[in-house]
């Protein structure tokens, strides 16, 4: 596991590099060893999410309300890439409950106590959530939105049904993101709430230790104890997890360059051709030079992604800009060194014996998670478009 | 100069197409789930004649020959990638060579039998120490009065489990200071001679309709008859054939490709990213535009590959350059795809991660891309 | 099928290659310096039938046809990228529509001037608002009895101030209500007429043995016998001369990037990274594989599009998949030889950097990279 | 021109502000305006050459004693950067004599008195310095030195071929790299001493600002005050420089991808095709999109660079992997931006009338400067490979 203060030079204290080294541990010695488990059985088994609650990983950045302990950006992100490097299902587990979940409800719903008590066993890892706003497949904007609020028989409810929700299966609850009036807002929604069905598990090609399936709602009744936030500010949440996510899948990245990044180098050392290691030759060295090349920026990028977060703050747009341009970076080189990776193995790299064609389909969420790479693509150019030409800016 | 199929090859692609839709692709994704290999549709291919392309009519075989072959192949291989490849090693490297460098003995007995497809071959090169360097084998054929004893372990063989005849690669010359390019002699054998045992069948990433196995040969007892050209000059057969094999894989790359651009066009109005249809997003259009390219010169390439394979004429480089081009293009094609259909098509709600999988061997059997690279220097350097 | 040049094709590609190696390439770098305009090699090229190629011999052309430019006009590309697209404009945007579309006195005056290459013919459609966009147009022609007058702009026009005659487009239909596409016609016109002025040479990147500047064209008087095609119409002339075009950049691509190939083959030996030689390199070997699969891919497709247009069946797909990935190709090509021959490739040491400087415009001109995406994506959806 | 310190979060201090801030000026009203005309003429202006030297930018890395400010390498790196935004011969004539000249003679040649005037005199822009190591094209070894230290008649002479060598037409002075017995060592050597010749400036596809010739060493009498460092670490000198030119080209290509993506963004906004500007088109936007990806992740990785460089201490090898694996891929991602730009321009980008055709011919020096990105591909992946295969260790 790389020691990501000593590779980048990162300041760290010694809370910090204990955390570090606690996550590297587990990560290495638990992950890593069920990893192929994780992704035949398509869950991550109880024990494993036991030992990860009881080291504090669910609440790492959940403030003490929460149970949490909560740590800066930076060593959270390199926490999650080191998780990554281990089980790239697990890191997404983690990213998701830690990160997507508990910090839009610290930020929005802090003081209320109902959601408090859930969070915190959310951290303690009795229980998990997951969110549920995407409609139709790759959408980070809400602008699709259907799902909805309605008073009917004077009674609030909401309906609608939330495509490709990850980790549904598993959920408690739900984060619902949801049309009301003109605006949008999320809610809480129980999974045992009347009216909520949890469609097919799905079958997936790769992240499989975390489950996909649609959720439909139907005339679900919602008090205002079920709101997150305040009325209408649907998308400055949305935002904010979208931000969040960004930076997460640029972790996971990280990790999972990482991880093929050494199985070759590993594997290029042994196996030897032409009566040689195949490590001598130059197509294999300009792969494991491409991978420590990638390893490099998107741990780079990481880095500038958790000071941008740590630097706090206004600068939310700032932030979200700087994380979508990151993450296709990122996304885009995990998903080449796999492929890489997968190519110095040759043959073997096709057997699920070895670990490569598994790091070859988890990279490949990396692409289409939260948003997609192509529609932040568009989206992260409007950006820097020259601001004298508002047109532009609109359209899209 | 004419790049068009003669009316003869446009019927027997109708014919392949219709085969294709309506018997090979409506089982290809349970096939997958179950790892189930095709029984009933590798026979339904050998009345077809998809079995013996390279073997003449007169002889038992199709004579539809390596250009026939990848036109009605690639039809197999846009609907099942795992079909194909069983028709692919059956028909390019064990009903070839058989044709190609059979005594008449080995005619009388086997080319009948493998051209019409009332037996299945599989072909025994691979072992667990030599991938890309063929010549690095040990498995040895002891010569003992007019028989040879074989003994080694032969590995990643495809249909290994479920062929009756396979070509096996082995050492004929014993002295070690000859280099095994010049002491490996080709035999066929019947899978049900006495020595012949099969490993578990290998967890693969795609291509789960086909069976991949270790083939473990303890002291089988070939007549020397059974032996495919000269002694010691098998390796020479391996590299033929090899030749042949490419233009193979070269065409399942392209039918994968061909199957991932077809879903992406039938799903351009269904599939959304932000609420707006694939078919309406220019970058979705210029990313299949691209496919469609790619598909298209790799077609070409492989199809003069395989024309030059049956006029006789040098053909190693096309053959790399087909193989080359058209395995790596399908792999950016099927990767792409997924992220097109985005959470629909990491999923199983349709064809694209199986096409995804399926595709990423193509890149990796009958020669890695690597070796492609380096078959294609050699002839440029 | 076929993949193989016919005699008579085998014959006169010799002819060109000896014409390339032993007149183009000689001072192909002091044109680039000096950016010079190659006039004798011009007249030379038309001695040897070069600037007629799509007119019938009977009427002063060489009627090599659309393959046969392909074939001679690939010799002189990979020799001198800017003497090839003086021809390439001449033959397939100039002496193609005379032919094709000019009436009884259009034949007359100039069919065998420009098929016999006695006159050089510009292209002039690009304006400064039109450029992907060809419907932008804003020249008008307007009718005065027997005659057109036309008044506008034209821009980046090759060989505009050195050519004798043009094909313009103007607007014929100044009813604005009516689309650019239904408005538009084609005449050929005099450079010495009276109003035809032009712009300086653009400083360019490359090519620079090519002229590229503005056309003014100011009460420019015209016979409507001058005119190509019927009135209105011209769009569609326009475009149907762009597949031809289209095929004639990606042979100038493919001529570009086998001649850094063939630098990067010949300086294998001598030029060296960390003291090894290039040939000996495993990285640069399979880069100058990669390079050479490429160049036959994108041959084959263009090609496939020139037969096609010779025998006059539907080629707008084939011909933007030629140009798509022999241009793309090409320059990724021509930038790796640079960046393998290190500061010899970067500098006047060796062609390469040439090569580089020239490739790049085939990506922008007769339609973008984008614009052959926009092409194809619209055959497919 | 981009605030660096804004858009990476980093933690300026208020002298590190002004210096970037006077670097961003002097790129945006001096540099980006001569740029043309140094890509045209050959040659960067008297002019330009003395306001740079005014404002210190040659001393930024050198210590008191040479007259300059010993800069940190963060600040330096985005000084860099930024003055490459303006024009990217100048950013590498400032690379070549304020890191890779005077870096090493401080940390090798910090007590003798005529360096460090030379050196001053270097700061003051009065001089100018030349490195001659390379003999064959793209070396980053000393593995082929051919030039060599011999005794001959009771004087120590230099003799041999330098090839490439950036600045040698205008240099006063070459630090050459020789053979000294079974070692190499490296030597200041006057242009205008006895025997030796500059040869025929050659005429380059890019970063024509700066000049390249041969320099042929004909029996040149070195004396010992000649001599950088001690006999025979003529090695570590190199590395030492390789890492630093490493780092600079980092910082080189980040501020290229900035030049071109804003002269794309620009222009996007300002054409119009098909009655919209080309800003709404999708394959437009993904280009833009990418171009700021590859400024986020060649920023990041220079900050990266940076903040190990100043962190100062032992590490040198390690510095150097991480510059190697930056360097391939930040300078990989600049060739593509400035691709990518000179494609949005259309037909207008092939005119020598817009900027983007220098940009792109400019960015493809980075691949090949320095060692080259195939060679030094070939040794980063040596320096990842598991230790266990020494025999692959020494191979390459």
């Amino acid at each position: 596991m790389t020691d990501y203060g000593e590779y980048l030079g990162l300041d760290l204290d010694e809370d910090q590099k204990m955390i570090l080294e606690m996550v590297a541990q587990l990560s290495s010695e638990l992950l890593a060893p069920a990893a192929d488990v994780i992704d035949r059985d398509e869950a991550i088994p109880a024990n494993v999410r036991a030992t990860l609650a009881e080291s504090g990983l669910f609440g790492l950045r959940a403030p003490e309300t929460f149970g949490g302990v909560d740590l800066d950006d930076s060593c959270y992100q390199f926490s999650l890439a080191t998780l990554a490097h281990g089980s790239a299902s697990v890191a997404l587990d983690v990213l998701v409950q830690s990160s997507l979940l508990l910090e839009p409800l610290a930020k929005f719903a802090l003081d209320d106590e109902g959601i408090s008590a859930w969070a915190e066993s959310v951290v303690s890892g009795e229980a998990r959530g997951a969110l549920a706003w995407q409609e139709s497949s790759n959408s980070l904007s809400n602008s699709d939105l259907k799902t909805e609020l309605r008073t009917i028989d004077g009674e609030i409810q909401l309906s609608g049904v939330k495509n490709w929700v990850l980790g549904a299966p598993e959920a408690d609850r739900f984060l619902v993101l949801a049309k009301e009036g003109d605006y949008s807002s999320w809610f809480m929604v129980a999974a045992d709430a009347a009216g909520v069905e949890i469609g097919k598990k799905r079958t997936r090609l790769g992240m499989r230790g975390i489950s996909v399936a649609a959720v439909e709602f139907t005339n679900v009744a919602i008090a205002e104890s079920n709101r997150i936030g305040t009325v209408g500010n649907g998308k400055e949440i949305l935002e904010f997890i979208s931000c969040r996510a960004q930076v997460g899948l640029v972790a996971l990245a990280t990790g999972l360059i990482a991880a093929a990044r050494d199985a070759a180098a590993q594997y290029a050392t042994e196996r030897r051709q032409f009566k040689r290691p195949i490590a001598d030759f130059e197509a294999i060295r300009e792969k494991l030079a491409g991978a420590e090349s990638a390893h490099a920026s998107a741990a780079s990028l990481l880095a500038s992604c958790a000071r941008l977060s740590d630097g706090g703050g206004g600068h939310d747009r700032k932030r979200l800009h700087f994380g979508m341009a990151a993450r296709i970076q990122a996304t885009d080189l995990a998903m080449k060194v796999a492929d890489d990776a997968l190519q110095t193995f040759g043959g073997y790299g096709y057997s699920q014996e070895y670990p490569v064609e598994r790091f070859y389909r988890d990279a490949r969420y990396l692409a289409l998670a939260f948003g997609g790479n192509d529609p932040i693509r568009l989206r992260l150019a409007r950006s820097i478009l020259p601001s004298s030409d508002s047109a532009s800016r609109k359209s899209d | 100069m004419d790049f068009a199929l003669d009316e003869k090859l446009l019927a027997r692609q109708a014919e392949a197409r219709a085969f294709a839709r309506d018997e090979v692709a409506p089982g290809a994704a349970e096939r997958d789930r179950k790892k189930e290999y095709p029984e009933k549709l590798v026979r339904r291919a050998a009345e077809l004649g998809y079995m013996g392309c390279l073997v003449p009519e007169k002889m038992g075989g199709s004579g539809l020959g390596n250009l026939g072959q990848c036109v009605v192949l690639e039809e197999v291989a846009a609907a099942c990638a795992g079909t194909h490849v069983t028709l692919s090693v059956h028909n390019s490297l064990v009903s070839a060579p058989i044709y190609k460098y059979g005594g008449p003995e080995v005619h009388e007995r086997w080319l009948g039998a493998v051209g019409s497809g009332e037996k299945l071959g599989c072909y025994l090169l691979t072992e667990p120490g030599s991938g890309s360097d063929a010549a690095a084998m040990s498995t040895t054929a002891t010569e003992d009065g007019d028989y040879f004893v074989i003994n080694g372990d032969k590995m990643w063989i495809t249909t290994g489990d479920v062929a009756q005849v396979g070509v096996v690669f082995a050492i004929t010359n014993l002295d070690r200071s000859v280099r095994n390019t010049k002491a490996i002699s080709a035999f066929v054998i019947d899978f049900d001679d006495p020595g012949v045992t099969f490993g578990k069948r290998e967890p693969k990433l795609g291509l789960r309709a086909s069976t991949t196995v270790a083939v473990f040969l303890k002291d089988v007892r070939v007549h020397k008859s059974q032996m495919l050209g000269e002694r010691d000059r098998g390796f020479s057969i391996a590299m033929d054939m090899l030749n042949g094999g490419r233009i193979g894989i070269a065409v399942q790359a392209i039918g994968i490709a061909r199957a991932a651009l077809e879903l992406a066009l039938e799903r351009s109005e269904i599939s959304k990213r932000n609420g707006k249809p694939l078919g309406k997003s220019q970058l979705a259009r210029f990313r299949m535009a691209e496919i469609a390219t790619s598909i298209e010169a790799s077609r070409l390439l492989a199809w003069r590959a395989a024309l030059l394979r049956d006029r006789k004429e040098n053909h190693i480089r096309e053959a790399s350059m087909a193989k080359l081009m058209a395995t790596q293009s399908a792999n950016d094609a099927c990767r792409r795809v997924v992220e097109l259909l985005g959470e629909a098509g990491y999923s199983d709600d349709c064809a694209a991660e199986r096409l995804m999988r399926d595709c990423r061997v193509t890149e990796l059997y009958e020669g890695t891309t690597e070796v492609q690279k380096l078959v294609i220097s050699r002839q440029l350097l």
